[in-house]
């Protein structure tokens, strides 16, 4: 099993994990992070790629995905507080008034 | 590549930017949103014209190669998107006291139409997000509501999710071909290695996570019911519009085959059954629309069955009728003091005698919505499934059109309320809305077109 | 000319209809009615005569004239024409002649009622409707005509629909008539598939032809009888019959007595090209009638309403002409026809004088002793009684005479047996007309003192024609009906060895309507004692009698309430409730219900949402990989 | 103006007829009122004119006019007079100026509404009859839909909301599965023989296998077998009938029911002349059970209106009888049937509304002795009873005749050549002519006759407008009972191709 594999089998791992995570966990802020694991495994796999097909477009996509998970992030942290004031807690499962 | 090409292939997308830059202005200058929606409204319609006549005056150019290229058939989706952001403006007037409005949503739409542009993955990546992450704001404008903030972290969390998928999709492509244009991926659809069967799959449930197929849908329900009417609008319309165009353009002249065929033709089949079966008990007219809204997705992934050649036409012209329809009813939707009640169907009931106007328009929406002829409806769920039979599918085809029958009901049951039950007691409707009334007229007016002269509009695309 | 004839009483239902009924707001008076409804009939009835005349001067070669072209689909023509030969003539004389003095005597016996325009009108469309249906070329036309009397019958005995009892008996009529059309229907199909033609004349002669058609004719035959059976009131179909008499005495007599209900007996006598060729059915025809002659005048025998007696007296008499029908003695039938119209209609006249002078009794049981105070009702009732029950030279002695003795000696299916019945029957006859006679006006008299007091002969109008019927009655047997036919409706051939029998049947038949006449004399003539003693002695007889067999119970019991049944438990409560709308109502509530299943789904939960996304994703990733 | 002009003016009229409504002030009913019956009775106007126009030696379209419409797949705008349409059409618009004067007294909710509504279902039935392209012909037949759900449901009874969800998803099951056919049916056309159009005319070209026949038979028969309605797809009839407004149940009985008869006289067989052939027992067979069934329940209701409604499913299974017969004389009777059914329970309907403004009921056991209370209004109404009874004279009369006789002599040979099951059918279905004599003078029974009784006593005998309205019904009825001849000769050429058509196989390879 050679390093691309390792590497990619990695990335995969961070993205199922991210995704598990983002199942599992109940605080809001883990979630958070647990989405931007998923981006993280992503650029994993983007760089290895470049590395290995010796094109740089994937590692210029990586910079892309750096400033939208920011941006993310940067919009999700002031729902979240609106949130908080709302609810009192960072506890995803309160934030059930839409359903049906 | 020659500046001059830059300026007139992007020229939309350069309005656009120019728009956005001039809002910001404005509301430096504190000039409040009278002049930032005057503006808007100046751009967009500016943008979609230029776009249109570009479109008609057969113009082709690629100033970014392998990034970035337009044809007539590109502008005058552009065109048709931006045209619906028109009426969204215009009922979004009575609705927004700041600008900011005016500006996320010309953000939003620069990314809508880089997306019918892009070449590569990496352009399409960035026109999705342009797109999504300003949405992801405008649902949390409707702030008179705690709810908002709730349903902008249910979408923007999938949103991310989705976004992770694309992205995850499109590096294994790049991994087995070395290659971020967006060619591949029709290539990667007939390729048997499980590689990139995995990397096509993730991608396309992107786009249906973005286009709230079932069972990736969950997020549209709620968002659409907690933002304010026009946010909704604009997601039914622009930003469904701007994904699935986007999709074709992913697919280009590649015919599905199995195994990816089941997908594209159970999921959507699902969405649509699932769709048209969960708007009954719905109740507000948002909560209910997105529920249509995900069996239209179903109706419009549909269209990937047909032959390559017929399917821009088919979802295009959906996308049309669909779109004008959708916004007839929320222009149509009368005020009321409380966003949250405004369309809830029990303050709906007896309509036609307080607001006979508004009761007729939502009333041919939803006919429209329905399929039924005479209305545009029809013809676009006609050409779909004509495609679909055409292609050899007659099974999908028979099974979509018994699930859109499905949906007849829940439509009727808004004409129910608003026509044939006991007025409710509603304290006084809110102010008369002109501006939105206008909205809804030029939809009226567009879809009669539709209705007269198909035939004109469907050899246009 | 023809086509006046069957158009004069149209227009007279038309001026009646409209002017003098509410519809058109009653604008003229009774006597306008009276002119128009009695002068029209009498106007046809001259135009008959000169139709007569005009055969007769063309050497009796049948008139024929097309009215118009009802219809032409492709190559088969339905046309509305009227042929007049022997048979039509003898006929319209009876329709017209007899109808027309019954329009007469309904002047006085309805110039009392509020619907004495409506009366008139119905009147004249029944007159219309039997001439169409007399005169008619084609069975289409004869069809219409046929229904029509059916539906004046209809309107006729709900006449005072006030009562729903006579309505009802109305309605009765009407779906019995169209039990029996619709086997006349099958049989003018299948002649009009064999044929392409529905003209009577055409069909006969086809059957003429040297070689026969391949239809069969014993069951385009037995087809037809079915609808003759239902109008002319034979077993199985005769149930409609007594109950019609709830209509007016003149609508009896006229349309229950002396036309309408003789219809059947034209129909097979003018269809016998095809009966002359069909042996069974003919035989079935015989039995049918000689059993309902025999059937109803056990009937009439132990009836104490003086109509019902008449109406099953009718019953009996037709079932002889169907005998007469079939042995294949077309002539003597319709012979029969006329001489009946004569003293059946003086009969039913003389009793509707009978309750008008009653004010409006009709249970023999509280008459008795009338002669005195109505003599001319009195006179002419006898005339009309003693002709019925075939006392020489009276009208029924010769035209009855010659059906027993067809049915005794015709080559064509006559039998001693079918004699024997007949002869009971006339004897059954003779006995309960002369009862009939005695109870009503002999012996002492049984009416409670007011109607006594009321009684009063009835006014000329009434009493002239009823003197003039039996005028009839007594000379009718003159009338060379048989002979005048005989050219169209040859008599069948008698059997050569039974020639000597002639005469001592006469004796015979003579000896019967005596022996009924001193039977009815014994049993009536002092009083109620002996006919009471008679009845203790046999309740179960008489009970079975009075109650008619119990055939309208069993039709009750055995069509009637399963239908009714049926319709309302298996078809409405559990085939279009139960099955089909339930399973409706079932699929929508599946709907409903798997719409709110997936509302649940719904939870609100993000953490839910994204389950949702993974197992997408997996689920789809496993698809995908499924053929690597 | 050309005729084909005078043509389109007559379809297109309602449509003007709403926009004037429009311009009307809201709250002047008076006006509305007068300028619905003018605009209906000037329709009524030129299609009588085109009717005399109408020359019956020619065989095929008449006063034709075709646009293209979606040029991309064939579809046109092509609409026209033939042998099978004319007197749909004539009926159709003979109803309309009826329909509106009924209205006058009995709505006086949503006015406008309920007059732009009535003109939109007439709009949408004469373009269904008119309508020569099988697209033009779908949207029509869809479209009819929506004026009706409408009618029913703002004008209804107590359960009209029922009543009119179910008859709107009832007929447009149908016309789902019918549009895949017609897709499937188009699609295949043009695969085979490269001829991309909706033409009637083109469509009967095509060739198709046996299996696939079926099918889409089976799909176009759902919709027009419901529409009809056969049993047992007619549940929706009576529900909708009893809880529609008096005009709603004028339009549904007299116009809308021959939709489907006609969709199978005009397409459904002879598009599919093989497969019919094979379907004939079983349509034959629930035709025959339709004369029964209705003609059954029909003795058993209470409720006056349900039993003209089930008298209705009765009288459409002779219709389907004289069609399925393929013997001229039986298709003729069908088509008259048609539109004697159309005029005898479209008058009858309007009689029920007229006592039902009076009285407020429709239970049959309110009533009684009519003809003493109201003794014009009983004169009509025995009149179209006896019409419905199919008395001689009248048009029920010839239809039912001449359908009985048709299927007759088309069952009579195939008994000599051992079939014995359409004569059998034939033999029940004359039974039919014994059941409508039962079920409908016990109405008349129950309803005129007997001791007085109705609520809201006294009663007003018509007035000049209903004795106008059923006057000229009345009239109508006996013209076509003693003068068939005339509308008979103008259809007679379409009854003949439509037998040529249906009786040609058409399976691939079979000669064009």
């Amino acid at each position: 099993m050679d390093r691309t594999q390792l590497l990619i089998g990695v990335a995969v791992a961070l993205f199922s994990l991210g995704l598990v995570g983002v199942i599992v966990r109940r605080n809001v802020l883990v979630m958070l992070m647990c989405m931007e694991l998923m981006l993280n495994g992503v650029n994993l796999s983007l760089v290895t790629f470049a590395q290995q097909t010796g094109t740089t477009v994937g590692a210029v996509l990586v910079f892309l995905v750096f400033v939208v998970a920011t941006v993310e992030i940067a919009l999700a942290i002031p729902i979240v507080l609106l949130l908080v004031r709302d609810k009192r807690t960072l506890d995803l499962g309160a934030y059930n008034d839409l359903k049906g | 590549m020659n500046a001059n090409a830059v300026l007139t292939a992007m020229l939309p997308e350069h309005l656009l930017l120019l728009g956005i830059v001039v809002a910001i202005g404005v509301e430096i200058a504190g000039q409040g949103r009278k002049l930032s929606f005057a503006v808007a409204l100046a751009t967009v319609a500016a943008a979609s014209i230029a776009a249109a006549l570009l479109a008609l005056d057969g113009y082709a150019a690629a100033p970014f190669a392998g990034q970035f290229s337009v044809t007539p058939a590109t502008l005058l989706v552009k065109a048709m998107v931006l045209a619906f952001a028109l009426p969204v403006l215009l009922m979004s007037r009575d609705d927004f006291e700041g600008g900011e409005f005016a500006i996320l949503l010309m953000s939003s739409l620069y990314g809508a139409c880089l997306m019918q542009s892009a070449d590569s993955f990496p352009t399409l990546f960035l026109g999705l997000e342009l797109m999504s992450l300003p949405v992801y704001v405008l649902v949390l404008l409707a702030y008179q509501r705690p709810q908002s903030a709730e349903a902008a972290l249910k979408y923007l969390v999938l949103g991310g999710t989705a976004t992770a998928m694309f992205l995850m999709g499109a590096s294994l492509l790049y991994g087995t071909t070395g290659s971020l244009s967006l060619g591949v991926f029709a290539r990667a659809l007939a390729a048997p290695d499980s590689l990139s069967r995995a990397a096509v799959v993730l991608i396309v449930l992107a786009f249906f996570l973005k286009a709230a197929i079932v069972p990736f849908h969950a997020w549209a329900p709620d968002a659409y019911e907690a933002a304010s009417v026009p946010v909704t609008a604009y997601m039914a319309t622009v930003v469904k519009a701007a994904v699935l165009l986007a999709v074709v353009r992913l697919f280009g002249g590649a015919t599905l085959t199995s195994p990816l065929l089941e997908l594209v033709a159970a999921l959507p089949l699902l969405s649509i059954v699932w769709g048209n079966l969960a708007a009954m008990r719905q109740p507000s007219l948002r909560r209910m629309i997105a529920y249509s809204s995900i069996a239209h997705a179903g109706y419009l992934f549909y269209a990937l069955l047909g032959d390559p050649a017929g399917r821009l036409q088919a979802v295009a012209f959906y996308l049309l009728a669909y779109g004008l329809l959708n916004l007839l009813a929320f222009a149509a939707l009368p005020a009321a003091a409380d966003d949250r009640e405004r369309d809830r169907f029990d303050n709906l009931r007896g309509l036609f005698h307080r607001a006979p106007f508004a009761a007729l328009m939502l009333g041919v929406a939803m006919l429209s919505l329905a399929g039924i002829p005479p209305f545009p409806g029809f013809v676009a769920k006609f050409l779909i499934f004509r495609n679909v039979m055409a292609a050899g599918h007659t099974t999908y085809a028979v099974l979509g059109l018994i699930g859109s029958y499905l949906g007849i009901y829940f439509y009727l049951r808004v004409i129910q309320v608003m026509f044939m039950s006991p007025d409710a007691a509603v304290a006084g409707s809110g102010p008369s809305r002109p501006v939105a009334v206008g909205a809804s007229l030029a939809c009226l007016a567009a879809a009669l077109l539709l209705v007269v002269f198909p035939g004109w509009v469907i050899a246009r695309m | 000319m023809l086509t006046a004839i069957v158009l004069l009483p149209l227009l007279g239902f038309v001026l009646n209809g409209v002017l003098a009924t509410r519809l058109g707001g009653n604008l003229v008076g009774k006597r306008f009615v009276t002119v128009v409804g009695c002068g029209l009939p009498l106007i046809a009835f001259a135009l008959v005569v000169a139709s007569l005349v005009e055969l007769r001067a063309g050497a009796y070669a049948p008139l024929v004239e097309v009215a118009y072209r009802w219809a032409q689909i492709g190559t088969s023509p339905f046309e509305v024409a009227f042929y007049f030969d022997r048979l039509t003539a003898v006929m319209a004389l009876v329709v017209t002649g007899v109808g027309s003095v019954i329009h007469v005597y309904s002047v006085g016996y309805m110039k009392d009622d509020e619907g004495f325009g409506r009366f008139f009108a119905y009147l004249n469309l029944f007159l219309f409707f039997m001439l169409l249906l007399v005169l008619g070329r084609s069975l289409l036309v004869l069809f219409v005509g046929w229904e029509g009397v059916g539906l004046c019958s209809y309107l006729l005995i709900g006449f005072w629909f006030g009562d729903l009892a006579n309505a009802r008996a109305g309605k009765k009529a009407f779906v019995t008539n169209r039990v029996g059309d619709a086997g006349f229907l099958l049989g003018m199909f299948l002649l009009h598939q064999a044929f392409g033609t529905l003209d009577m004349d055409r069909i006969n002669a086809a059957f003429g032809a040297a070689t026969l058609p391949a239809v069969s004719a014993s069951l385009v035959g037995l087809l037809l009888f079915a609808g003759a059976s239902a109008k002319s009131a034979q077993i199985p179909l005769h149930v409609w019959l007594p109950d019609a008499m709830a209509g007016p005495t003149p609508v009896s007599a006229l349309i229950h007595a002396a036309t309408m209900v003789t219809a059947g007996v034209y129909l097979v006598a003018r269809m016998s090209g095809i009966y002359l060729h069909a042996p069974e059915a003919s035989a079935v025809i015989a039995v049918i009638g000689v059993a309902t002659a025999f059937f109803a005048a056990t009937v009439a025998v132990v009836q104490t309403d003086i109509k019902k007696v008449l109406a099953y007296s009718t019953i009996s008499q037709l079932g002889l002409m169907f005998l007469a029908l079939g042995v294949g003695a077309y002539a003597v039938a319709i012979f029969h026809v006329v001489t009946h119209a004569f003293f059946k209609a003086c009969l039913f006249l003389g009793a509707g004088s009978v309750i008008h002078a009653l004010g409006g009794e009709q249970d023999v049981r509280r008459m008795g002793g009338l002669a005195r105070r109505i003599p001319v009702t009195f006179w002419t009732f006898t005339i009309a009684t003693a002709a019925i029950a075939g006392i020489p030279p009276l009208a029924g002695f010769f035209s009855k005479d010659e059906i027993l003795w067809f049915a005794f000696a015709s080559t064509r299916g006559g039998s001693p047996v079918l004699w024997a019945v007949a002869a009971v029957t006339a004897l059954l006859t003779a006995f309960y007309m002369f009862r009939l006679l005695w109870l009503t006006f002999l012996g002492a008299s049984r009416m409670t003192p007011e109607v006594e007091h009321h009684v009063h002969e009835s006014p000329l109008s009434m009493t002239g024609v009823l003197m003039l019927l039996a005028l009839l009655s007594a000379v009718g047997g003159f009338i060379a009906v048989p002979q005048f036919l005989e050219a169209q409706l040859p008599l069948p051939a008698l059997h050569e060895e039974l020639h000597r029998f002639e005469t001592p049947l006469l004796v015979v038949s003579v000896a019967i309507a005596l022996v009924g006449l001193a039977a009815a004399a014994f049993l009536y003539g002092s009083g109620p004692a002996r006919s009471d003693a008679l009845r203790q002695r046999f309740p179960g007889l008489h009970r079975w009698l009075a109650s008619k067999y119990f055939i309208d119970e069993l039709y009750e019991r055995a069509v009637g309430r399963p239908l009714v049944w049926v319709s309302d438990r298996v078809f409405l409560r559990f085939g279009d409730r139960a099955v089909l709308d339930g399973t409706l109502n079932g699929a929508a509530a599946i709907g409903r219900g798997s719409g709110w299943l997936l509302g649940r789904v719904q939870t609100g939960s993000l953490h839910v949402y994204v389950w949702l996304v993974l197992v997408g994703i997996v689920g789809s990733l496993l698809w995908s990989w499924r053929h690597v | 103006m050309s005729d084909a002009g005078v043509l389109n003016l007559v379809l297109f009229l309602p449509l003007l007829g709403v926009a004037l409504l429009v311009a009307v002030p809201a709250g002047n009913g008076a006006l509305v009122r007068a300028l619905s019956l003018a605009v209906m009775v000037v329709q009524l106007a030129l299609t009588a004119w085109l009717y005399v126009r109408f020359d019956s030696r020619v065989a095929g379209l008449q006063f034709e006019t075709r646009l293209p419409w979606i040029a991309a797949w064939g579809v046109s705008y092509q609409i026209g007079l033939d042998g099978y349409n004319v007197l749909l059409v004539m009926l159709t618009a003979f109803l309309g100026p009826l329909v509106v004067a009924s209205a006058f007294t009995a709505i006086t909710k949503d006015v406008k509404l309920f007059y732009a509504m009535v003109f939109a279902v007439q709009f949408a039935m004469m373009g269904t009859f008119l309508a020569q392209d099988l697209f033009l012909f779908y949207v029509f037949w869809e479209a009819m839909m929506i004026p009706m759900f409408f009618l029913i449901g703002i004008w209804g009874g107590e359960r009209r909301i029922y009543a009119t969800i179910k008859f709107v998803l009832y007929t447009a099951f149908g016309s789902i599965l019918m549009l895949a056919a017609v897709i499937y049916l188009v699609w295949s056309l043009q695969k085979t023989t490269g001829i991309a159009s909706f033409a009637f005319a083109d469509l009967v070209k095509s060739r198709l296998p046996l299996d696939v026949q079926s099918l889409l038979l089976a799909a176009f028969a759902l919709s027009f077998a419901i529409k009809v309605p056969i049993v047992p797809l007619h549940t929706w009839l009576p529900d909708a009938h009893v809880e529609a407004p008096t005009a709603g149940s004028v339009i549904l009985a007299g116009v809308m029911l021959k939709m489907g008869t006609y969709g199978f006289m005009k397409l459904g067989f002879p598009l599919f002349p093989d497969a019919t052939h094979l379907y004939t027992p079983i349509l034959m067979t629930l035709a025959v059970v339709s004369i029964v069934y209705g003609a059954c329940l029909a003795l058993v209701q209470d409720d006056i209106k349900k039993i003209i409604a089930y008298s209705s499913i009765s009288h459409l299974g002779y219709v389907m009888l004289g069609l399925l017969s393929l013997e001229l004389i039986g298709i003729q009777g069908a088509v008259i049937q048609m539109v004697s059914h159309g005029l005898v329970a479209g008058g009858l309907f309007l009689m029920v509304g007229m006592i039902y403004e009076r009285c407020h009921t429709r239970e049959l056991r309110a009533y009684g002795g009519l003809a003493k209370l109201l003794p014009v209004y009983s004169v009509f109404f025995m009149v179209l009873t006896l019409a419905s009874v199919g008395l001689p004279t009248t048009s029920g009369f010839t239809g039912e005749f001449l359908v009985l006789l048709g299927a007759f002599r088309a069952a009579w040979p195939l008994h000599l050549a051992g079939d014995n099951l359409p004569l059998a059918l034939t033999a029940v279905a004359v039974t039919g002519v014994v059941l409508g004599a039962l079920y409908m003078l016990r109405f008349a029974l129950g309803f005129l006759y007997g001791a007085p009784a109705a609520p809201h006593q006294p009663l007003v005998d018509l007035g000049a407008r209903e004795k106008a309205i059923l006057g000229v019904i009345v009239a109508a009825v006996f013209a076509l009972g003693l003068f068939p001849d005339g509308p008979m000769q103008k259809t007679e050429l379409a009854a003949a191709s439509y037998r040529q058509l249906v009786s040609t196989s058409r399976l691939p390879g079979s000669p064009p």
